[in-house]
């Protein structure tokens, strides 16, 4: 009888280090000891830059969190989507600059809603909320990107903000963008998919980036502590794989030993 | 959970569905072209079908789960009516008051979700992948034979692995020492875009030769080519642009 | 940045250009030679290792848009896996996976397979298994608990192949044919990562025995499979249309009854890499002409 | 007391459903009774949102009606999606009605739509692509910078080594192109899976502790 399931030990391990490293350091932060700087992320400063050249030329924003829903492994990715949206929402009323959401997974519309009419009300602009703008498609892959494909045509709009878990239709988005001549700024951290937003977009969030999103823009010294604790779990795996190389180059096995357990 | 066929359909459907694959493929290629009425007259339709698709598709699942599911409601399992109860609540969506009962659901949800993909994040994403770099060979027989030889692959991994890696520090300044591991990274991570890019044309390629060859290929009882409508087709495509745009 | 820029090449001569030209080695092939990649050769390796009798789990995770390239990967080695006497367990863990899958195991079974002695015996069509990764997961635990019955109706314990596969533990090879997700990564996250060592035949990676999978994937998803496959979390892959005509290849080399169809199709491919690497000179040299000229390009 | 039932209490149970989730894998051992009870967990998932699938559809259709009767711009175009669905949703309850165990597939008319009309444009609209990565690759890989340079020779080398062709051309180009994917481009992959997983976590414990600004958490 084992205490922790036969092959998991290491897992373990690893998963009680990050926690341990990220929750430290979040406490730091909280508390206010030491509130560590972020570097800039220019996909996300890209973000007002866009809202305002929509407002400047009249015409809306598109914005999708890809085929993300909250009942699939990758909701993570949604939720950090949804909250770019709030502050691409907060921006949006401020200037006021039309809006354009397509949900993709129903599951997240309610979600979506919520943080949507937040933004407007930070902003101070509930009433310019309109729900309208909150368009599904139809909950299936290309039938949703060939909706947005062609409604961004038809409204020609200005910006396109792409952020959370894509596949195929990738691409199909960032042409979009280039037939209406729209700045293009997408993030997604599916890694089979993030070469097409380098190659085709703007400003591209890689990866990582796109959870951090939610931290970098609340500002909040909490989130930001995360975003420190995480950077130390790198700082860890990058150790490890290091001191790993050289034992194994040197014939000792503990380590290896130890992590396939 | 598609169950066996009930009737039959009469086999004129097929020539029906050859003659409108043929007629959506060329309408939906014209977008290529521009925007025009019968790709947006393609594209409602598609939207339609695709939201009666995406509720078909989750209920059927749900009912698969709850009801006919080993010892479920079918069964006389009726513990599992509280679910279904409990998605009940999603239809708050349409009330200004009651709005916030869909998050009950979704936290129930949200946090199972979460909990299977730390483990999962942690298995596979993180503890493999260190693992596998630890295993890289670096001295051993055969190791620096060949070319390129293994060991020399195994130092561009681990260079390439850990200066990409550094790019995502967040809350460290890239520069001085850091600030050069960043560049080599960046020149890492582009060399990985570009070869999943130059990689990726080969399936988007075969998607298109796929439909093709469904235009060339395709027939009905050998009297009937899909081909022959592909010029009525684009015909049709040319007239109504001319209409649209005369309509201004 | 590529937005901004008045392309003085239009898009549209751009899609003219590949239609065309795409269009004719199609109906006039080519026959341009096939070389035969590792990536390949490791899933007929890893194939051939295994003994009659062994049983193999095909898994059709795809939908009909990425038929052309699923479609001969996983009918080719599911002839090849039906030649070698290995026995098969088919599941789909995409909804539109499971009619695709009846099929394409008719095509190689043959028609009305599921009214044969062979079925029950050598190969079973579990059908659609609802809920992706967490259907997955309860499929590698224990096989009868994730769907009461076959795609036909029979309940699984009646079936005399499905007395033997209780767990992914009584597998020797998992055939993943995937577009997307679920597919090969939740796999290896949901069922290899939860049963490894739990069989010793299976092949020692790392220290651990591993369930072998061999993957074939769109050629958009390889990339991202490569860490795996280098770590040996994955043994062999079929990468798009020419992993596909590779291995149909390799089968037809071996039994030439098999018919190897993709030829023109990867003469279409050559076509139109080399279309992409012109369009990419041009793309640079006009580019190179508008930057010299001063500011023209607006 | 409000805030209680609205955010704090939804918080609560996210947090819980997580622990649970992450103690079953690891400390619950597989097939013992605990275990099957977490599994069953994972089991109401597909339950708990299959309602979300009605709301979308109403939204949609009261998107489109509202569209008609305002004579909106396109007018036209909502009443074929709006009849799309009827039509749609009426064989499918069909198949609701006539099929012993109440599937919506399980009408004969509803797959066969799905798998002759439905897949017709999925697949052409999926093969777009291929006009996409052309142009796409045309307007990007330039030779603007030493970053832009390395994604474009190395796209270009891949783009040989992949198809047939390039083996016959020089039999160096597959090799090329192997070892990129297996040397560069893998450790680059592996890089931002590692980053990843560490990036998804540090958001799920924002999360699960209630301190992300999304739709749970603390109002600003």
């Amino acid at each position: 009888m084992n205490f922790i399931n036969e092959g998991l030990v290491a897992s373990f391990a690893m998963l009680v280090i990050v926690l341990a490293e990220i929750l430290i350091a979040l406490f730091i932060a909280r508390g206010g000891t030491h509130v560590p700087k972020i570097r800039k992320i220019a996909g996300l400063e890209a973000i007002e830059e866009a809202v305002g050249r929509a407002t400047e030329m009249g015409r809306p924003i598109t914005y999708t969190t890809g085929l993300g829903g909250i009942r699939d492994q990758y909701y993570y990715q949604t939720v950090a989507g949804l909250n770019i949206l709030g502050h691409t929402a907060e921006l949006a009323a401020k200037y006021g600059a039309k809006l354009l959401y397509f949900p993709y997974d129903p599951t997240i519309m309610p979600m979506a809603h919520e943080v949507m009419e937040q933004g407007y009300i930070r902003a101070g602009k509930q009433e310019a909320f309109n729900p309208e703008n909150i368009i599904y498609l139809g909950g299936d892959q290309f039938p949703w990107a060939f909706g947005v494909l062609g409604t961004t045509y038809r409204e020609q709009s200005a910006a396109n903000i792409h952020m959370g878990p894509f596949w195929a239709e990738s691409l199909i988005l960032a042409e979009a963008g280039f037939y209406t001549g729209a700045i293009q700024v997408m993030g997604t951290a599916n890694y089979h998919q993030i070469h097409f937003f380098v190659v085709a977009s703007d400003y591209a969030l890689i990866g990582e980036e796109l959870m951090a999103a939610g931290a970098y823009l609340s500002k909040d010294p909490t989130q930001i502590g995360s975003l420190w604790g995480a950077d130390f779990s790198k700082l860890t795996a990058i150790a490890i794989m290091l001191i790993g190389v050289i034992l194994t180059a040197a014939n000792v096995t503990a380590l290896n030993d130890f992590l396939a357990l | 959970m598609i169950p066996p066929n009930i009737g039959q359909l009469p086999p004129e459907l097929d020539l029906f569905a050859a003659i409108f694959g043929v007629f959506a493929t060329i309408f939906i290629y014209s977008f290529l072209w521009k925007e025009n009425p019968l790709s947006r007259a393609v594209e409602h339709l598609f939207v339609g079908l695709a939201a009666v698709f995406t509720l078909a598709f989750m209920y059927d699942a749900a009912l698969s789960q709850a009801v006919w599911g080993t010892n479920r409601l079918a069964e006389g399992n009726f513990i599992w009516i509280i679910p279904i109860l409990l998605s009940l609540m999603y239809f708050f969506f349409f009330s200004k008051k009651y709005f916030f009962l869909y998050r009950y659901p979704v936290s129930i949800v949200a946090g199972v979700m979460a909990g299977m993909m730390i483990c999962g994040m942690i298995q596979s994403n993180f503890l493999a992948q260190i693992q596998a770099t630890v295993e890289l060979p670096l001295v051993g027989a055969g190791v620096w034979e060949g070319w390129p030889p293994a060991g020399l692959n195994s130092i561009i991994m681990i260079i390439g692995i850990i200066t990409a890696l550094t790019f995502f520090f967040f809350t460290w300044e890239h520069t001085g020492a850091l600030g050069i591991s960043t560049r080599i990274g960046r020149y890492f991570l582009m060399a990985t875009f570009g070869s999943a890019y130059g990689g990726t044309v080969m399936a988007r390629m075969s998607l298109f030769i796929g439909r093709l060859r469904f235009l060339y290929e395709t027939s009905y009882q050998d009297w009937f080519w899909a081909w022959y409508l592909v010029p009525i087709a684009a015909i049709i495509v040319i007239l109504v642009a001319l209409w649209d745009r005369s309509k201004g | 940045m590529p937005t901004e820029e008045k392309t003085p090449f239009d898009r549209r001569y751009i899609y003219i250009v590949l239609f065309v030209l795409i269009s004719i080695p199609l109906l006039y092939p080519l026959n341009l030679p096939i070389p035969i990649s590792p990536m390949s050769q490791d899933v007929w390796d890893a194939t051939v290792a295994l003994s009659p009798g062994d049983i193999v789990v095909h898994s059709f995770d795809f939908g009909p848009s990425t038929l052309p390239e699923n479609e001969p990967q996983c009918s080719s080695h599911l002839f090849h896996c039906r030649e070698l006497g290995l026995r098969v367990v088919a599941v789909a863990f995409w909804a539109a996976g499971g009619p695709l899958a009846h099929d394409i195991i008719s095509e190689i079974y043959g028609e009305g397979y599921e009214n044969t002695a062979a079925y029950g015996t050598e190969i079973v069509y579990i059908g659609y298994i609802p809920g992706a990764e967490v259907g997955m997961q309860t499929f590698g635990d224990s096989t009868w608990d994730a769907k009461g019955t076959d795609h036909y109706g029979t309940s699984l314990p009646d079936l005399a192949l499905m007395q033997e596969v209780r767990s992914v533990a009584d597998v020797t090879l998992w055939a993943e044919w995937t577009s997307g997700t679920p597919g090969e990564q939740q796999v290896i996250q949901f069922i290899q990562g939860r049963h490894q060592g739990e069989n010793t035949d299976w092949p020692l990676v790392r220290g651990e025995h591993l369930l072998p999978i061999v993957a074939g994937s769109t050629a958009v998803s390889v990339p991202g499979m490569m860490p795996f496959y280098s770590a040996g979390q994955l043994v062999g892959i079929l990468n798009g249309l020419a992993g596909a005509g590779e291995y149909e290849k390799l089968v037809n080399d071996v039994y030439p009854q098999y018919p190897y169809e993709q030829g023109p199709g990867l003469d279409a491919q050559s076509v139109a890499h080399i279309l992409v690497i012109l369009f990419v000179v041009i793309g640079n040299i006009t580019w190179a002409i508008s930057k010299s000229g001063g500011g023209k390009s607006s | 007391m409000s805030l209680v039932v609205k955010r704090y209490i939804p918080l609560a149970i996210t947090f819980i459903m997580g622990f649970i989730m992450v103690i079953a894998t690891y400390f619950l051992a597989p097939g013992t009774p605990a275990r099957d009870a977490t599994a069953l967990l994972t089991a109401t998932v597909d339950v708990l949102v299959v309602t979300a699938g009605a709301i979308g559809l109403v939204a949609l259709l009261r998107h489109h009606l509202m569209n008609i009767n305002k004579r909106g711009r396109f007018w036209q175009y909502s009443t074929i999606t709006i009849i799309a669905v009827i039509i749609y949703l009426i064989i499918g309850l069909y198949g609701v009605a006539t099929h012993e165990q109440r599937y919506m597939y399980a009408s004969e008319l509803f797959s066969w739509v799905y798998s002759n009309i439905y897949v017709h444009m999925d697949m052409t609209i999926f093969s777009l692509l291929a006009f996409f990565i052309a142009s796409a690759a045309y307007r990007a890989f330039r030779l603007r910078s030493l970053e832009a340079s390395v994604l474009l020779i190395v796209g270009s080398l891949m783009l040989l080594g992949r198809a047939p062709i390039g083996g016959v051309i020089w039999e160096g180009f597959p090799a090329i192109a192997e070892w990129l994917l297996t040397v560069p481009n893998a450790a680059g992959n592996r890089a931002i899976t590692i980053g990843i997983a560490i990036g998804a976590i540090s958001l799920a414990i924002r999360q699960l502790l209630g301190v992300e600004r999304g739709y749970l958490g603390p109002e600003r």
